[in-house]
């Protein structure tokens, strides 16, 4: 309900900034963006971009998580291969796109491989961060029980930091499942074969600023329903963390 | 396989795409949106022509990625416009304003303006303000009238002044021809084909450089054809690209007819602005 | 180590500058009940963590000839986001022998509930449980009966003694409760202040039926005790 | 010590790929990276470039970590403000930055606030989800505690909030140290009138490859040794922190 | 409210299907020292919570006119990341009182230690002196003696009892000890196992002379009550 306001909200304050604009090129309204929109869904083409685009953006995420936390929890529980790992992470987050677009191109080619790689290497760095800071949350005392009961470090990790790094990974969820699109159109945009990001570049060839947000809306509506639906199953599934706060 | 920039470029190909000029083998046309996919591509093995700004030809060249130019085909496509409300009488009407120019430093139209500047008295950065912004929102922000200045390739002209929102005042084609004592052109696209191709190739090379010439020809026999052609390739609206094609111009040159112009050209360019070109060509980049 | 579970010689540790232990001395048969008597913050808790490896001494040595360690942690140390049952099978996997103890413990109908709504004297007994869960042969109790009412001490301190005579466990507890330690332990240590020293052993030699808490023999040796502590500590 | 052996090995890798690839125009080599780098400090540009790239990134952070980590606290406090607030992050989590460069070249024009506002708003949403998620994870025992015995609110906020979200903002802090200097230059790239990011647009213009790699190599250099600086001094301010665990 | 410091009518609570407290009713006089006593999980840290106003009851009604409560927790509940001095100007900025207080509870030389390095009676302490510091006019102790020894229980017990002659709080409190319930308070609240209802009020009218635990009514009074409580608790 109060999202609803919040999104009303919004649109108005885009109303009205448009408005104070008074330029559609650079501000088109909620209104000219609607038609856009419209004409958008008209074309056959639109859809098979936004499925390129959700499946790709699935995939990016499933990578980041199954891959990202794994190493984050790896270098959280190990303070050699904490600092062995980290300048290579590092330099993932530090090193921008353009710098090696030309590499990902040559390697993958215009087409799903890259924006994947680059989205994913986009997101890995928060993701492995965060769920080290919570392998280096975790209660001690847990961790001198499991010590004095001889529990095998598999349960160990499962049990204990599991559930400790379980908030750090939900905010990493959400962040990433927040930005995935952002990053997704973006990478799309610099060497996508299809997608959301592609059909933007071809309606900033010929400065269709309309279009550019009818597109850009659509990525925000798939990214409030994906996080609204991707939350609502983490909640359930994370569930029993709920009950020890 | 030949590679080719996609954008207004794409016109003039077309009809070799779609087969309407015959060719003797198939030819693969691949469409490129940056230069990092020109440069991947090149640098893989299936790619053996490419259509490639000569500026850009030049640097690949002296990077070590070894291609000759066979011929020349665009030669006007850069303009310099001003909104409605501001008026150009001479680079003079500039000082103490802002231009907006493509990307950054380096590029062609960038350096010719630089040039030009300079030749009538006007010391660019100091008393004018040369500005970088992606061409799009150059052109949004100038539609909008936020923007007085810019100096644009086509189509981005077209789309700066259409609904009337401003006018070219310069057209820097003809402003290089007379400061040169040149031709009134400026050599920006050509046809390149990789060097080790070439030498075991050079049937084929000289087949396919015939299909492109024909290709360019039959375009510019049948403008509203080709646009249509390209149509499926460009997602720029027909009307826009018509009015662009009309300051553009597409003619195929070979290169024996055209190194000179060519070679002054690049030598200026290296001139005014080594570190865009820090090195010239050597003869090996004009295919004899 | 023949027939002792547990050798300490000479034993230190400091914390910093804080002395907290200083030069015990003693050895603990297999199967004895051992019950360590002093003021808050004199090391008791510290020495505990020593025997089960999670602190190293400064000085001296410890030889300990045991296995399989239960700890009932001062703390109850339960596992905040897993259910009593869960927080039961992380140290044991074995389901009947879980629900066994539990239904001793009075907690059968607590089974899925969450450490959070756990009463502090019902955490305890989970803690409890946990301990004797694993069968230990080294048993070593913190305040173990924190925020239990009477009746329930008892039986829970009958049953640990009934699987004593079973197993034969050897047992460190740790209490402020003199009637506890008289009632379950076959010698008690008495610590002073810290940095603690080891002020006196105490042997309790009471027969079974002797261990009750109205029992005359019982009751004369709680007065006894009482006064020696009461002595020993002028101040705390 | 271990960061030292991890920085040689990433070395190395790029060593060995960029001779596995044998194209110096998509991946030079390190040796050439080093040859341009050093022509890049005989010029007097490269200097002023990276101040106006360091002293954006630092003001960046600086409005990053004191806007978004009030906003979050707020957001993770009250239940209403955060559904309402919620859509206008998301919106600008997952709107791509060339959806509306037009609008920040508009509002900002060509020059320093541009890239300024693109990386804040890139680096926001992750600084308010994080903290927001902190202030959900506080104990409530200890909030308990406080209302029994009427602690004013902004005690409570300062001595046991502040407390309890000190991981996830050093979380974020780290994150944000480290994604920032690739923000900002690609923000720079974008619409920057000065700085790393300028001066590798530049260069991609004229293909300087080993120029482009020399400057982001100096980006990395900047990224992780900021990095390091800005841990210690986090670490010794929240030192008390440490004690906790 | 007039003398009253609280009046319970009919209170019951329920957490869920899970019957807790069932129709309790009974009023404190401002300045009474009262003591809730019963087995494990019967409801007393719930209706402590229901007085602190951190919970609601299910049914009934409960009025309160005290306006400072001092509360100590049955977990010591102290700011992790605080020191022991941190922690009681939490909620206290009065350094001077709070010096003496930490003096009083022997802790003066750990004013900079934090939770995690003291040991669990110091962290009780630090529990207490919180309440204490801010001169509560309603004092809530759910088992504040927790993991201390005799003698420091004693010196606080008689600390509590000064301070309540000089300014009269009231107190709550909840224990497992029959003696220190004996030695404290002015009336015992006897409650069932949950669903808890109340067994039956004990009035302690012991002179102050005699509230010693060697006294013979004290001693007298004691057998009673255990017994009273054995007998009534055939299961826990
Ligand atoms: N938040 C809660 N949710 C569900 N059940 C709860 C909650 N809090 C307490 N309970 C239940 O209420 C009952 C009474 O708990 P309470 O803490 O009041 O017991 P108590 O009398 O203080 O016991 P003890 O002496 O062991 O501390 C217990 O069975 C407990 O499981
Ligand atoms: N990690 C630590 N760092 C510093 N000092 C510590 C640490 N752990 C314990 N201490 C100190 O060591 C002393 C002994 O603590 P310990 O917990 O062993 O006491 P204890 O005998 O168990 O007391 P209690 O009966 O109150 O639980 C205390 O003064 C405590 O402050
Ligand atoms: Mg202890
Ligand atoms: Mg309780």
């Amino acid at each position: 309900m109060k999202t609803l306001i919040g999104i009303v909200a919004l649109l108005l304050a885009w109303q009205i900034i448009s408005l104070m604009i008074g330029a559609t090129l650079i501000l088109p309204t909620p209104y000219q963006t609607f038609e856009a929109l419209i004409k958008l869904f008209g074309e056959v083409d639109t859809f098979s971009a936004i499925l390129s685009t959700i499946w790709k953006s699935f995939l990016t995420l499933l990578l980041v998580m199954g891959i990202g936390i794994p190493i984050g929890v790896m270098m959280g529980s190990n303070d050699s291969l904490y600092e062995f790992i980290r300048p290579g992470v590092m330099v993932i987050q530090s090193v921008p796109i353009i710098s090696w677009l030309a590499l990902v191109i040559f390697l993958w080619g215009i087409g799903w491989r890259g924006p994947i790689l680059i989205s994913f290497l986009s997101l890995l760095p928060t993701a492995i961060f965060t769920s080290a800071s919570g392998m280096k949350n975790v209660d001690k005392s847990l961790l001198e029980m499991a010590k004095v009961y001889n529990v095998s470090r598999k349960d160990v990790l499962k049990d204990v930091y599991l559930g400790s790094i379980m908030p750090f990974i939900l905010a990493t969820f959400e962040v990433s499942v927040g930005s995935v699109w952002k990053v997704m159109i973006m990478a799309e945009y610099l060497c996508g074969g299809s997608g959301i990001g592609v059909l933007i570049s071809w309606a900033r060839q010929y400065v269709d600023v309309p279009q550019i947000y009818a597109l850009t809306f659509i990525a925000v509506i798939i990214g409030l329903s994906t996080e609204r639906i991707s939350r609502f199953y983490a909640k359930k599934a994370f569930k029993k963390w709920e009950f020890s706060l | 396989t030949l590679i080719n920039p996609l954008g207004p470029t794409t016109i003039p190909i077309s009809p070799l795409m779609d087969g309407k000029v015959p060719t003797a083998f198939p030819i693969n046309v691949e469409l490129w949106k940056n230069p990092d996919e020109a440069l991947a591509l090149l640098n893989s093995d299936k790619v053996n022509f490419a259509v490639l700004p000569i500026t850009a030809g030049a640097i690949f060249y002296t990077k070590g990625i070894k291609i000759q130019l066979l011929g020349v085909y665009e030669w006007k496509v850069f303009y310099l416009v001003a909104s409605k409300n501001s008026s150009f009488e001479g680079w003079n009407s500039l000082i103490g304003k802002s231009v907006y120019t493509p990307n950054g430093r380096g590029q062609t139209v960038d350096v010719l303006m630089r040039y030009l500047m300079a030749k009538n008295g006007v010391a660019p950065d100091k008393e004018v303000k040369i500005e970088y912004a992606p061409p799009q929102e150059i052109v949004a922000l100038f539609r909008s009238g936020k923007i007085e200045y810019a100096a644009l390739p086509e189509p981005f002209v077209t789309l700066a002044i259409s609904g009337g929102s401003g006018k070219i005042v310069l057209d820097f084609q003809k402003a290089w021809g007379k400061s040169m004592n040149l031709p009134e052109r400026i050599p920006i696209a050509g046809l390149f084909v990789k060097k080790s191709f070439a030498k075991i190739n050079s049937e084929i090379t000289s087949e396919v450089e015939n299909a492109f010439s024909s290709s360019v020809k039959w375009m510019n026999e049948n403008l509203e054809g080709a646009l249509e052609l390209s149509k499926k390739y460009l997602k720029i609206p027909l009307d826009i690209l018509k009015a662009s094609m009309t300051r553009m111009n597409f003619t195929y040159v070979p290169i024996s007819q055209c190194a000179t112009e060519v070679s002054t050209f690049l030598k200026k360019i290296h001139q005014i602005y080594p570190k865009g070109m820090p090195i010239l060509p050597d003869e090996g980049f004009y295919k004899p | 180590m023949g027939i002792f579970a547990l050798k300490v010689q000479n034993l230190s540790k400091k914390f910093g500058k804080l002395s907290v232990i200083e030069g015990w001395s003693f050895d603990v048969k297999r199967g004895e009940k051992l019950t360590l008597f002093g003021p808050s913050g004199c090391g008791k808790t510290t020495f505990l963590r020593i025997v089960s490896g999670l602190e190293k001494p400064t000085f001296g040595e410890i030889q300990i000839s045991s296995q399989k360690i239960g700890m009932v942690f001062q703390e109850p140390t339960l596992i905040p986001w897993k259910n009593v049952i869960d927080n039961l099978r992380f140290v044991r996997k074995n389901d009947e022998k879980i629900r066994n103890i539990l239904k001793k413990m009075n907690l059968s109908s607590f089974e899925t509930y969450f450490p959070s709504s756990l009463s502090g004297g019902m955490k305890q007994r989970v803690n409890l449980a946990r301990a004797l869960l694993i069968n230990p042969d080294l048993l070593i109790l913190d305040e173990p009966f924190f925020s239990l009412d009477l009746a329930t001490k008892m039986e829970i301190m009958k049953d640990i003694k009934r699987v004593h005579e079973k197993i034969g466990f050897t047992l460190l507890m740790v209490t402020h409760d003199v009637k506890e330690a008289i009632y379950i332990s076959d010698r008690i240590i008495l610590l002073s202040p810290r940095p603690s020293r080891i002020l006196k052993e105490f042997p309790i030699s009471l027969k079974d039926e002797e261990r009750d808490f109205s029992h005359s023999s019982f009751i004369t040796l709680e007065g006894e005790f009482i006064k020696e502590i009461l002595s020993r500590t002028s101040k705390i």
